[in-house]
């Protein structure tokens, strides 16, 4: 019944497209969480769904109904909004029970609901407190108690736990989805948290400058990401890219050169300028490097800062002619340089800082996009550099 | 809270001493706006320095509040904080009296420069009944009067005219007005002859006019008075005098009023009387809602101050078709049972100049007066303002009757002054006043019953008389 | 330059200012509240509580017609015992209070006119103020006309409906007496004038009464009524359970200034109908005061009158002090 | 006939039925029905006014209903100024609503900022003193103000300052009796702004005088715009200060009900001027306050309060 | 300059008591980060320092002088509010320079800071918009902008970007971390952020119901837990716990044993009731363990769900008894029941889910506690079992 359709739906402000030309297509009871960057528009397309901003074009349709222009009462949904917004002059207890008291509901059911919401986020006790009298994260699970106690067709929730600490919010996590399984509603999750977008979600949706980038099971986009965006933007810390131009024998990037077969690769040509992306977990010291089946030529750098994080270690890697050069950190982005490599190791390496070393990458695990559009062109150099079979086999063996 | 000061014998003073000191005294008036501006500037302070005031007196207008209580209430608080300014005070002769009482008014009797022989001349030639407002109680004079006003009987000539009535009752009438029955057959004469409106129109609002004036007016002309016999206790000793309230004159003119509004059928009436020729209306009435049917030519007849002959008389009202009398009357003096009613009475109204006791020019406040007091004053003030000169034999000279549309009046406006009533004004009149506004306005009503108002009227009464 | 750049400034400015300031900020709460306090305390100490306690001693002695003395002899509460026994209601306009005629006594009208005037002012002012709250164009010349009324003086409100009632110029009192509403002559009758003033009270005051709750009103925070939206109420829910308890505290200001203002009416009255006819309770003040110079039992009523309205008033004051502590 | 009946009944369901369907529909509806009516109530009596306006003083009786002015004489608009020169008058209004108004917000903000925002001792005791002012009659005050004002009044020896017929012996009196109401207002929407923004504008070095000019009172702008527009009003429209505390000329400081009041006569009123100059006095200020209203609203707040 | 010390510090609300007895001695320029559960104290905690809330009782002393009774700006801090609290009547150039403008800094100045603040936090071509113009990850980014113009000597942050997206926040860190060692500040951290909380800080303060649980490097909170409640606390996911009683040859719980020399181990009978800690990563599958240079006997196990993480693999194992059992996700807590053990794995590994297999746990990496009092007694079981060495001689090798 909660099947969520956005058909080109776009919200233009003034100067900002916050939503451009949006389709989605959310199965009834599917958790479908939408990421994107800060600003990028992901309240935007929940208050659009909610009916609380009325898109600039397009169609909105919730359980086959279009409600485009319905208000959101008629919408059948609940939503945990960004800013929180309790009510200031009500206490826990009636702000929870708001949504059960407006369509009277009778008292018992309503204590009934308002006692479960509130043992779910853990608030048994302080139904009578105000919320000026709350910390964050007290008043941010009154706000979801609010929306849950509702059991709505469709949730909408915009980043319910950001104020939860990790163990409240792995609690919040496995309730939301027991909560899910057991309404059978259909739930649109905004989060930044990318251990929640993946734990929790049967599809994740990305989005940038208001244009849906890709919408895929988790893994599917960790794995197999559309395009450099995507690539980036999923994963923590972010893939590592290198651009690079195609020669004969692969690709060759200012630092270091990857070798493949470039005529197993499809829409591939020498002289094309492509970006390598690999993730930091798929660069290994070329000493602990016996798990990977199909690893690149060694290239050498030098460890520039660790970051120990407990169960992994963050190794910053300068390669190539940067390998002298200090680390940047004026950076104007979040990206890394070009001629710095992020590596994660496990814990028990005993690596130093300042030390050269050799570093080789998992063949299997290895992007390549167009630089130009940053489209994906291919997941894995796997077959291409070992054994040149099926598919194209005007293939020129140049190696 | 300062009060009069009787140190005020400031004798030596002259005109001649002020003079001397060569300096000018510039004197404030607290007046009405009317004599704002070039009135004042141009065409009367000139006059009296014609008339023996020194240049080097000047006087400034201060223009208050017109609204006769407004300026009650600035004077109450100026004299109670002791102000010394303004030094000449403009005062309703409806309410003097309670300054007089409580000091805050000049003797001007014991003034050195205001001679006995002023004195005199206000006692002898001004209308009696203004002088007997401006006086103390014990004889003394506080207020020189400026001028008075006179309520008539106006009328609308045309009506009359088609109703029967000719020039000659017009003439008559003039002088020798006519009885309360006789005036209600005309009107009602002239109301079926005529398709008009309203027959008569007059004030009868729960207000001060009604109880000062137009109450006091209908009793008057019964004989009935409010305290007994005015000539002795019209202004006091409160709590030492009868009322009389309750007498029958007094009900009978209250039952001759609700026969005019609610015709003889109505309760409490009287037989001999034409009915229903004043509108219920009047129940509500002040003076300028009244007064505008009949200028518009919607009313019969109308009672109503001097200004409204100003108006109504003028060239685009009715003009020359406004006739005018003296209020009409139930009883001759001779058949009314006390001294000053009976006949033509009408209610007193009019302002008087008194100086401020604090002043510091009281002796050229006292030339100022003196210099008002010159006939070409009054007549000047007549012709500018149409401010009725406070002495009658002025009345009667060629020089008032070419005023214009007023002079064509006086001989009506005489008669009236000579048979002024004043108000019985002591300290407790505004008390007095709204019950006998509530009672009297309340017996004129459709259910009213006159003999039980006026008993507990007069219960009312002797409660504040004994209180004071 | 950076850590210490915000201690060289601060060391910059110097002297006594910023030793006030310093002084100043290091006041506990209930210091610094009283600190603030004191200008307006001061203000209201020289003109209104030092001229307050002047006139209550003028209540204590006795009235002085005659004299030149202002004031009689000292009599205690004498003026207030008579007054409320009903002793002195012979030199009043009208009764201070007389239960058989409710409409011709002082108490008995200022309170009919306060609770109805104040009534109506409140669901006419909440409802001007809501639809003023709309977004719509030309908003801002409705909001013109709405506070007219509210701008015009009262003489001239006065006027307005002094003209309208009278019968040879206005144009209301035959179409009301036809359909048996009002008497011949609604201005001399103690109730027509009292509906009269009510309403011309409601035609100028709502707008006041409008401006404070939309004040009130633009004060909510939107976003609360997206959730309440979402949450599935409807307008009227919406009214109910988010607008009405977050004005409130707004519309208990408007009521009990208005309440107060109510119970002190006189110049309305002054120049429709007249004190005779409609007596208030200001109306026995300012005639002992101005016309027979009445000064201590002025004072007194003046005193009662004000007791009265702290007794009425405290209803909104145990009210408003609910809503301010949240409840 | 009856089709007519039918096709309106035609119409009005077709309405319900849409209507029903859009309940948005009918709260337009009912608000453009509300919005008629209050314009209706408010703007007629002015109307009424304007009629009077316009009429011949002598022509001023026996209206119809609707009423329409008895012949056309706007020259009354004219004659309100020369008559007395109400231009003055006005201008006085002014200058003493401005200024009282000026204090009033000032003093009332802190007085507001203390009870809406503070908790201490002697609160509720305080805001009850400070309300009592108000249930006076003004007459309550005037004769110990007026000593006080006319130098009648000494304290050790010195005597009171002379201010009657100055600004200040209104001035002084307004801004203590309006001041009351604006306490209880200003503190109302004061204590509504949350504690945050306080506590971030106090962290970014402003005092706590500092948070309440630059944070407090601007996001309270459609309170402290109500209290001014309601002080400056009832200034503008005070009847028994204004009239005792001058003597009632122009140039000494009389306001607008003074001009008023110079058209009323003995007997007579010159109720077309009376009605004209209410028109000419009321319209500009009634403009000028919703404009300055809006003005200071969305200058203080700008986006803060949009949609 | 910017030494921070709170001495005894209780802040009481009605109640609730908010903070309880801290104490807190933190360096000059030293990057303090204080987490807890929600509703632990530790806004309360910077609310203090920063002057908004006066202490019920205690002293806070901040670069020397005893500033609990100073206003809250002449503390020379500036602080990023949990709540953000931007001036909504202000743009965003007007809400950045606030701070500047109140201290007359010349315009060229104030357009200078601002102008950097926003570059850094990416907001620039947006300082005339107005705060609800914004979506809520962009403001949060004015209100830490507002924040950093003023460079003052302390800084305090109250989860300054919970609403901001990883990759954003991962930028963020390394500015923060720039500014902090430019200008040298002190900076009192507010996260729920477990990778902020490890990365960013000098020292970490965990504080429970307003106490102060630890205060220690990172590391030193993350391998050597002072007790329970912290070694449950930090960790993401979190720690195992498994309660069981000492035995002469070691801890024997319902489910397993391990065996270890209790005479090695200060403090502890046979008979105490104890609860042994390890970490996900510390539970390896037997196959997998050739890295773990000293493990527990094998413990049978039968794998529950899967959690893949893109970079790793969550496997929740049943022991024991519950081997049969379904995971139970009933459960109150967020702790994992009794009989249920998390496991991270590479995610190269190819296990199933209901897959009977072999667990062993890293004996250098096994925490015990004292149930009782939940204090640590030992975070390594390394040498207790292996080399009876050092310290206490009368021991009793009883295996
Ligand atoms: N004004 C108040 N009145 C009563 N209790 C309060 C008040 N403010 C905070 N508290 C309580 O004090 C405790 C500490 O609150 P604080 O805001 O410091 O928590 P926190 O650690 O910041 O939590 P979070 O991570 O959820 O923001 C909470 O239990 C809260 O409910
Ligand atoms: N009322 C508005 N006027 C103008 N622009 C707006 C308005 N509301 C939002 N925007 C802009 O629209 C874009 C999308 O905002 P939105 O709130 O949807 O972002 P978001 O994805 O939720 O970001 P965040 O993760 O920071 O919450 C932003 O660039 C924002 O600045
Ligand atoms: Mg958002
Ligand atoms: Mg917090």
């Amino acid at each position: 019944m909660g099947k969520v359709i956005l058909d080109d739906v776009t919200k233009r402000y003034a100067d900002v497209t916050a939503v451009d030309n949006m389709n989605l297509d959310i199965e009834d009871g599917e958790f479908v969480t939408l990421v994107g960057p800060s600003g990028c528009g992901k309240s935007t397309t929940l208050e659009t769904i909610a009916g609380l901003t009325m898109p600039t074009s397009g169609t909105i349709t919730i359980a086959e109904r279009d409600v485009t222009n319905l208000p959101p009462k008629d919408r059948g949904i609940a939503m945990v909004f960004q800013n929180i917004a309790l009510f200031p002059h009500m206490d826990v207890y009636d702000n929870i029970s708001f949504g059960l008291r407006l369509r009277d509901y009778p008292k018992e059911e309503i204590d009934r609901r308002v006692e479960r919401a509130s043992d779910i986020v853990q608030l048994e006790g302080m139904l009578d407190r105000m919320p000026d009298e709350m910390s964050g994260g007290q008043r941010q699970r009154v706000a979801i108690a609010r929306a849950i106690v509702r059991e709505p067709e469709v949730f909408l929730m915009d980043e319910p736990l950001a104020n939860l600490d990790a163990k409240l919010r792995v609690h919040m996590r496995t309730e939301l989805q027991r909560l899910h399984k057991e309404l059978d509603t259909t739930i649109i999750y905004v989060t930044h948290d990318q251990a929640e977008a993946m734990t929790m979600s049967d599809r994740i949706a990305i989005i940038d400058g208001g244009e849906l980038q890709q919408i895929d099971p988790p893994l599917v986009c960790y794995n197999e990401p559309q395009n450099l965006f995507v690539a980036g933007f999923i994963g923590s810390p972010s893939m590592n890219f290198v651009e690079g131009e195609v020669t004969a024998s692969g690709l060759t990037t200012p630092d270091f050169d990857v070798d493949f077969d470039i005529t197993q690769m499809s829409g591939v040509t020498e002289g094309d300028h492509l970006t390598l992306g690999v993730r930091p977990e798929d660069v290994y010291l070329r000493e602990m490097s016996e798990g990977v089946a199909n690893p690149t030529q060694p290239i050498p750098a030098q460890t520039d800062v660790l970051e120990p994080m407990g169960d992994e270690i963050f190794v910053y890697l300068l390669t190539g002619d940067a390998a002298d050069v200090q680390m940047d950190i004026e950076g104007e982005t979040a990206e890394a340089p070009q001629n710095q490599l992020l590596m994660s190791i496990d814990p028990s390496s005993d690596i130093e800082s300042d030390e050269s070393v050799e570093v080789v990458l998992d063949r299997e695990r290895v992007h390549l996009f167009d630089t130009e559009t940053g489209d994906a062109i291919s997941h894995s150099l796997e077959f291409a550099a070992v054994e040149p079979s099926a598919t194209e086999t005007e293939a020129e063996g140049d190696d | 809270i300062g009060g009069g000061d009787p140190e005020s014998a400031d004798t030596s003073g002259t005109v001649g001493n002020v003079d001397n000191q060569g300096q000018k005294t510039t004197l404030q008036w607290a007046t009405d706006p009317d004599f704002q501006g070039a009135t004042w500037n141009k065409e009367l302070q000139p006059i009296l320095y014609n008339n023996g005031l020194s240049k080097d007196i000047e006087v400034n207008v201060l223009a208050g509040p017109s609204v006769t209580d407004n300026r009650r209430a600035q004077y109450q608080q100026w004299l109670s904080a002791g102000r010394s300014k303004p030094d000449i005070l403009y005062m309703d002769s409806g309410w003097t009296i309670p300054f007089v009482v409580r000091n805050q008014l000049m003797n001007l009797s014991q003034a050195g420069n205001f001679p006995k022989s002023r004195i005199q001349r206000v006692e002898n030639q001004y209308f009696d009944a203004s002088v007997s407002t401006a006086k103390g109680p014990n004889g003394d004079l506080y207020a020189v009067p400026l001028f008075p006003d006179f309520p008539t009987m106006q009328y609308n000539q045309n009506y009359l005219k088609s109703a029967g009535f000719g020039q000659s009752d017009f003439d008559k009438w003039a002088t020798d007005s006519m009885t309360w029955q006789k005036f209600s057959q005309v009107t009602k004469q002239a109301m079926n002859s005529n398709d008009v409106q309203y027959g008569y129109t007059f004030q009868a609002s729960a207000y001060e006019g009604l109880s000062c004036c137009d109450f006091n007016e209908f009793m008057s002309s019964w004989g009935g008075a409010y305290f007994g016999n005015p000539e002795k206790y019209l202004f006091g000793p409160v709590g030492d005098r009868p009322i009389t309230v309750d007498e029958q004159q007094v009900i009978n003119a209250i039952k001759m009023v609700r026969t005019f509004i609610h015709g003889s059928n109505a309760n409490n009436t009287l037989n001999k009387y034409q009915g229903n020729i004043a509108p219920a209306a009047v129940m509500q009435w002040t003076e300028e809602p009244s007064r505008k049917p009949f200028t518009n030519g919607d009313a019969i007849m109308h009672r109503n101050w001097p200004y409204a002959i100003n108006i109504s008389g003028s060239e685009e009202n009715l003009g020359k078709d406004l006739g005018v009398m003296p209020i009409p009357y139930a009883k001759t003096p001779k058949q009314a049972k006390y001294p000053m009613t009976g006949g033509p009475v009408a209610a007193l109204g009019g302002w008087h100049n008194a100086v401020n006791p604090n002043s510091n020019n009281k002796e050229a406040a006292v030339e100022v007066l003196k210099a008002m007091m010159s006939d070409e004053f009054k007549y000047k003030l007549f012709e500018v303002l149409g401010f009725l000169p406070p002495e009658p034999k002025l009345l009667t000279t060629n020089r008032a009757k070419e005023v214009p549309v007023m002079g064509r009046y006086l001989e009506s406006l005489r008669v009236a002054g000579e048979n002024a009533i004043p108000r019985p004004v002591t300290p407790v009149w505004p008390a007095e006043s709204s019950k006998i506004a509530q009672q009297v306005n309340g017996a004129f009503s459709k259910g009213g019953k006159p003999k039980q108002a006026m008993t507990q009227l007069k219960a009312q009464l002797e409660a504040i008389e004994s209180s004071a | 330059m950076s850590t210490t750049d915000e201690g060289v400034r601060e060391s910059k400015r110097s002297g006594p200012y910023v030793a006030a300031v310093r002084w100043m900020e290091n006041l506990s709460d209930t210091q610094f509240a009283y600190l603030l306090l004191t200008p307006v305390l001061l203000l209201l100490g020289l003109i209104a509580f030092w001229p307050l306690l002047s006139t209550f001693r003028m209540s204590l002695f006795a009235d002085n017609l005659v004299g030149s003395e202002a004031l009689g002899e000292f009599v205690g509460l004498q003026n207030y015992v008579a007054l409320l026994t009903g002793e002195r209601d012979a030199l009043l306009v009208r009764p201070f209070f007389d239960p058989a005629t409710p409409f011709k006594s002082a108490l008995t009208v200022t309170l009919i006119f306060t609770v109805t005037s104040v009534f109506f002012e409140t669901v006419v002012g909440f409802g001007q103020a809501l639809v003023l709250d709309q977004d719509f164009r030309g908003r801002r010349w409705i909001r013109v006309a709405i506070i007219i009324p509210w701008a015009v003086p009262i003489v001239i409100q006065g006027m307005i409906f002094f003209l309208l009632f009278q019968p040879n110029i206005g144009f209301l009192v035959d179409p009301l007496q036809n359909l048996g509403i009002f008497s011949e002559t609604p201005l001399s009758n103690s109730v027509d004038s009292l509906i009269i003033l009510i309403v011309a009270d409601v035609w100028k005051t709502s707008a006041f009464m409008a401006l404070i709750i939309l004040a009130g009103l633009q004060s909510v925070d939107r976003s609360l009524y997206d959730v309440g939206r979402v949450a599935g109420a409807t307008k009227y829910q919406q009214f109910r359970m988010i607008t009405l308890p977050l004005v409130l505290p707004s519309v208990l200001v408007a009521m009990l200034f208005r309440t107060i203002g109510a119970m002190r009416i006189y110049g309305l009255i002054e120049t429709v109908v007249g004190c005779n006819t409609v007596p208030s309770l200001s109306c026995l003040v300012v005639t002992t005061f101005r016309g027979s110079r009445m000064y201590g039992t002025s004072a007194a009523i003046a005193f009662i009158t004000a007791g009265l309205i702290g007794i009425v008033v405290s209803v909104y004051i145990v009210k408003y002090a609910d809503t301010e502590t949240g409840g | 006939m009856a089709t007519e009946t039918d096709s309106n009944q035609g119409a009005f369901s077709r309405w319900a039925d849409s209507a029903i369907q859009n309940p948005g529909k009918v709260y337009r509806a009912m608000f453009y029905v509300a919005m008629l009516f209050f314009l209706f109530t408010t703007l007629f009596p002015f109307y009424w006014l304007l009629v009077l306006a316009l009429t011949p003083n002598e022509a001023i009786t026996s209206f119809g209903f609707p009423p329409v002015p008895h012949g056309f004489n706007p020259e009354a608009f004219v004659n309100v100024f020369t008559t007395v020169p109400f231009h003055i008058y006005m201008f006085n209004s002014f200058v003493l609503g401005i200024a009282t108004t000026a204090i009033v917000l000032v003093l009332a903000s802190l007085a507001g900022y203390v009870f809406g925002r503070l908790e201490f001792p002697g609160k509720g005791p305080l805001m009850l003193l400070i309300l009592a002012v108000s249930y006076f009659p003004p007459a309550a005050f005037i004769i110990p103000l007026f000593r006080l004002f006319t130098g009648n009044v000494s304290l050790l020896g010195v005597s009171s300052p002379n201010l009657f017929n100055t600004p200040f012996a209104m001035i002084l009196p307004f801004s203590a009796l309006f001041m009351p109401l604006s306490i209880f207002i200003l503190s109302t929407f004061y204590g509504q702004i949350p504690d945050g923004l306080e506590d971030a504008a106090r962290i970014e070095g402003t005092t706590r005088l500092g948070a309440l000019f630059r944070v407090i009172m601007p996001l309270s702008a459609p309170g402290v715009a109500t209290a001014g527009v309601l002080t400056f009003i009832s200034v503008y429209n005070e009847f028994f200060f204004s009239f005792l505390m001058t003597s009632g000329e122009a140039q000494s400081w009389a306001p607008i009900v003074w001009g008023i009041l110079s058209y009323q006569g003995q007997y007579t009123q010159l109720y077309n001027l009376m009605a004209a100059a209410s028109i000419v006095g009321v319209l500009p200020v009634a403009i000028l306050v919703v404009v300055a209203q809006e003005k200071i609203v969305s200058g203080l707040t700008a986006g803060a309060l949009k949609e």
